[in-house]
């Protein structure tokens, strides 16, 4: 098997075996999106039109927080090192981490969505886009979020901080994907710009990501 | 004995009784597939020779 | 091949833990890293490893590959095992071997000379610290790499283990192999020299 | 039997063995009844129509929520107080099937509402703290997931299922408040007080026929725990046993 489609499968086992915390990231979204009416009110047609914008601040509250377990577990038993010295570049090792954390933790949310947008009383057409962004959104949550796994690895304590450093960065994924919803529902705006912009968002998060990430690593061991 | 007629919500009706039956089928098959799957594994680490300490004479407390 | 160490300085938290040190060690010969603790004996092979960054000076690799970098053609056999508990013992050196790639010795030939392939489907969790540490040497066999940097090598190895662990340096040697161990224990390889670090200027002592 | 007897693991199992087919068979007769009795005695509601049908399996559903719940919570002092070495056996194993009876109540709640309110969800006061009382269930199911030594692990569960049966009260009543708040009156009093006998005999069947079929998995799931944590102990066993002679290393070990 070839060094990355290994890394790809023994993340995927670490993290869909007990104590793994796939699912984690679902049931946080989860709670984030019951919580909401509770403070909101249960009034139909308000929920339906934050309905969008909150699965999408969860979804993006869930993947930062589930993503200081992605370079921390491998730091704390040696394995970071190892990773470090193989022939494969650590560009390409972060992005495979990413991605099969993102297969772990958020697709679950992508298919988790639709039984939340019922809760938030949305219907068929602004499900079907909010799934559509965040299926295509999240991966940029994921790569951006390495960047601030990777920066705090050494810290004890780093997760929350690295959600904080990099809550900035992903404002534009989360407005561009909000936006590419609301402009499913109102008719006249086209949904096709900002759900474009969205994947160039990702794309480029992912360049980012991925070398800023890999350099964060090397200048973090001691 | 007329057969029931279910009135113009018939769909949602049997929809309940489609979850229902789904979800109990879903744990009676995963709780069987499950304890099959012990106890293959169990047998297996038997067949190689490994004992828990007097399994079979004084009755133990859950190991 | 030859791994020629030249006026090396590493500073480590803010402390230049290396100063100006000089050394080559040469294939078939185990270089032993002797000297207190904080001596730098770790910060050295860490820093070999390229898992350090250089302060000074510059560590070739004289008759490796040229296009792999010094430490893409190095093992490292440190105080952390590198396992995964959720994992099985096969599956944890399985990955090791397919991501390092250039196989050696397949998973089950290496879990032998460790003497752990009864316990191959079994999960990391319940290996003992022994058990660990022979199977994360057991690394060190699964893919060809020529230099072995080994950091207290036989802590927590019983007397049998380190034997096999000497057996193996020993082959590693006999078949060209370069090795650089970091060990207060008096290990009996069969060709070494010794690099006692923590004076003032360190010289390779013959 | 008493029930410390039924403490050690071994008798406990063979017990289980032999009550599972009578169980078996007395969750299908009641369901029979029950449903039976639900599809062609009791009459259509004068306001419902056919509809009202899905009650006979949302209401079971949603008893069987809080009463998966009560037993872990007995379970949970059975481990913290009397250390009963089967309690938290039988704790983990009920939080999955409380979890299922607990969505399967949601969703019969969704769908008896679409017809009734027009939409699939409402945040009526019962179905939203049915809800809440489904995350506490997948929370506890996580925070058994984390756990490695599961003698170890039972305590922290046992602590968070009583301080959570001790907050299910405190949250019914806020949501019902919160519901009152700002729910518009008009809200269809599902089964009211004075419920119609031809439609109550059946109901309260359908209920104990599903009070059954949990005890039934309950049991078999319990037989499983067991199982998995003798494996747990035969693995610990293996891995201590001193290994036959170990192999001599293989010349060339790295060429």
């Amino acid at each position: 098997m070839k060094p990355l489609a290994a890394l790809f499968l023994r993340e995927w086992r670490l993290s869909t075996r007990v104590g793994g915390g796939a699912l984690m990231g679902a049931l946080f979204f989860l709670i984030v999106v019951t919580v909401i009416p509770f403070g909101v009110g249960p009034d139909l047609k308000l929920l339906a039109r934050i309905g969008p914008a909150i699965l999408w601040i969860g979804a993006l509250l869930a993947t930062l927080l589930s993503l200081d377990r992605l370079f921390q577990a491998d730091r704390d038993d040696g394995a970071l090192d190892l990773l470090m010295m193989g022939e494969t570049p650590l560009e390409l090792v972060v992005v495979v981490k990413c991605l099969a954390h993102w297969a772990a933790t958020g697709l679950p949310l992508v298919i988790a969505a639709p039984f939340l947008a019922v809760f938030m009383n949305l219907d068929p057409p602004a499900i079907g886009a909010t799934v559509a962004t965040l299926l295509v959104g999240t991966p940029a949550l994921t790569f951006l979020g390495a960047i601030g796994a990777a920066l705090t690895v050494s810290l004890r304590r780093g997760g929350l901080l690295s959600a904080i450093l990099i809550l900035p960065l992903t404002t534009p994924v989360l407005i561009f994907g909000v936006s590419a919803t609301t402009a499913a529902v109102t008719e006249p705006t086209p949904f096709l710009a900002p759900f474009l912009i969205l994947v160039a968002l990702v794309l480029f998060s992912l360049v980012v990501g991925a070398i800023a990430a890999a350099q964060a690593l090397r200048l973090s061991a001691n | 004995m007329m057969l029931p007629s279910l009135g113009p919500h018939a769909g949602f009706i049997l929809a309940a009784y489609a979850v229902f039956l789904v979800a109990v089928i879903g744990v009676v098959v995963w709780i069987v597939l499950d304890g099959r799957q012990l106890s293959r594994q169990l047998a297996e680490l038997e067949a190689r020779g490994i004992r828990r300490r007097g399994s079979d004479k004084k009755p133990d407390a859950v190991p | 091949m030859r791994l020629a160490i030249e006026s090396l300085s590493v500073e480590r938290g803010g402390r230049l833990v290396i100063a100006g040190l000089t050394v080559a060690a040469k294939a078939g010969t185990a270089l032993v890293v002797t000297g207190p603790n904080g001596a730098g004996k770790s910060t050295l092979i860490r820093t070999i490893a390229g898992l350090l960054p250089l302060a000074a000076g510059s560590i070739r690799l004289e008759g490796g590959d040229p296009e792999l970098t010094v430490a893409e053609q190095c093992h490292y056999f440190g105080h952390q095992d590198g396992l995964k508990t959720a994992l099985t013992v096969k599956e944890n050196l399985a990955f090791w071997r397919d991501f390092y790639g250039r196989p050696a010795l397949s998973v089950i030939e290496a879990l032998e000379v460790v003497g752990l392939e009864h316990l191959s489907e079994l999960p990391a969790a319940y290996l003992s610290a022994g058990q660990r540490r022979r199977l994360s040497f057991a690394r060190l066999l699964i893919s060809h790499r020529p230099i072995w940097l080994l950091d207290e090598p036989t802590s927590a190895l019983d007397a049998g283990s380190e034997v096999r662990l000497i057996d193996c340096v020993n082959d590693h040697l006999v078949s060209g192999g370069l090795v650089i161990a970091a060990t207060h224990a008096p290990l009996t390889f069969r060709a070494r020299e010794s690099l006692a670090l923590g004076h003032v200027v360190a010289e390779a002592s013959p | 039997m008493p029930l410390i007897d039924l403490a050690n693991p071994t008798r406990f199992l063979g017990f289980v063995g032999r009550l599972v087919p009578w169980l078996t068979a007395v969750t299908i007769v009641l369901f029979a009844v029950g449903l039976y009795g639900a599809f062609f005695l009791a009459p259509d509601d004068y306001q419902q129509g056919a509809t009202v049908k899905i009650m006979f399996i949302h209401v079971p559903c949603a008893w069987l929520s809080m009463f998966v719940y009560a037993t872990m919570a007995a379970s949970s002092l059975g481990t913290l107080v009397w250390r009963h070495p089967l309690a938290d056996v039988s704790m983990k194993a009920a939080a999955p099937i409380g979890a299922v009876f607990t969505f399967v109540c949601l969703a019969t709640g969704s769908l008896w509402g679409k017809p009734m309110w027009g939409t699939w969800w409402v945040w009526d006061a019962r179905l939203t703290s049915v809800l809440v009382l489904f995350i506490m269930y997948l929370g506890l199911i996580a925070l058994w997931q984390t756990i490695e030594d599961p003698i170890r692990g039972a305590k922290a569960v046992a602590v968070l299922t009583l301080v959570g049966a001790i907050n299910l009260p405190i949250i019914k009543f806020s949501v019902d408040w919160w519901n009152t708040l700002h729910q518009p009156a008009a809200v269809f009093r599902l089964g009211g007080p004075t419920i119609d006998i031809s439609m109550l005999w059946p109901l309260l069947v359908t209920a104990l026929a599903a009070t059954c079929l949990f005890v039934t998995l309950q049991l078999l799931a319990m037989k499983n725990e067991i199982k998995r944590r003798r494996l747990r102990t035969l693995r610990l066993i293996e891995a201590s046993r001193p290994h036959a002679v170990a192999g001599t290393p293989v010349v060339g070990a790295a060429s």
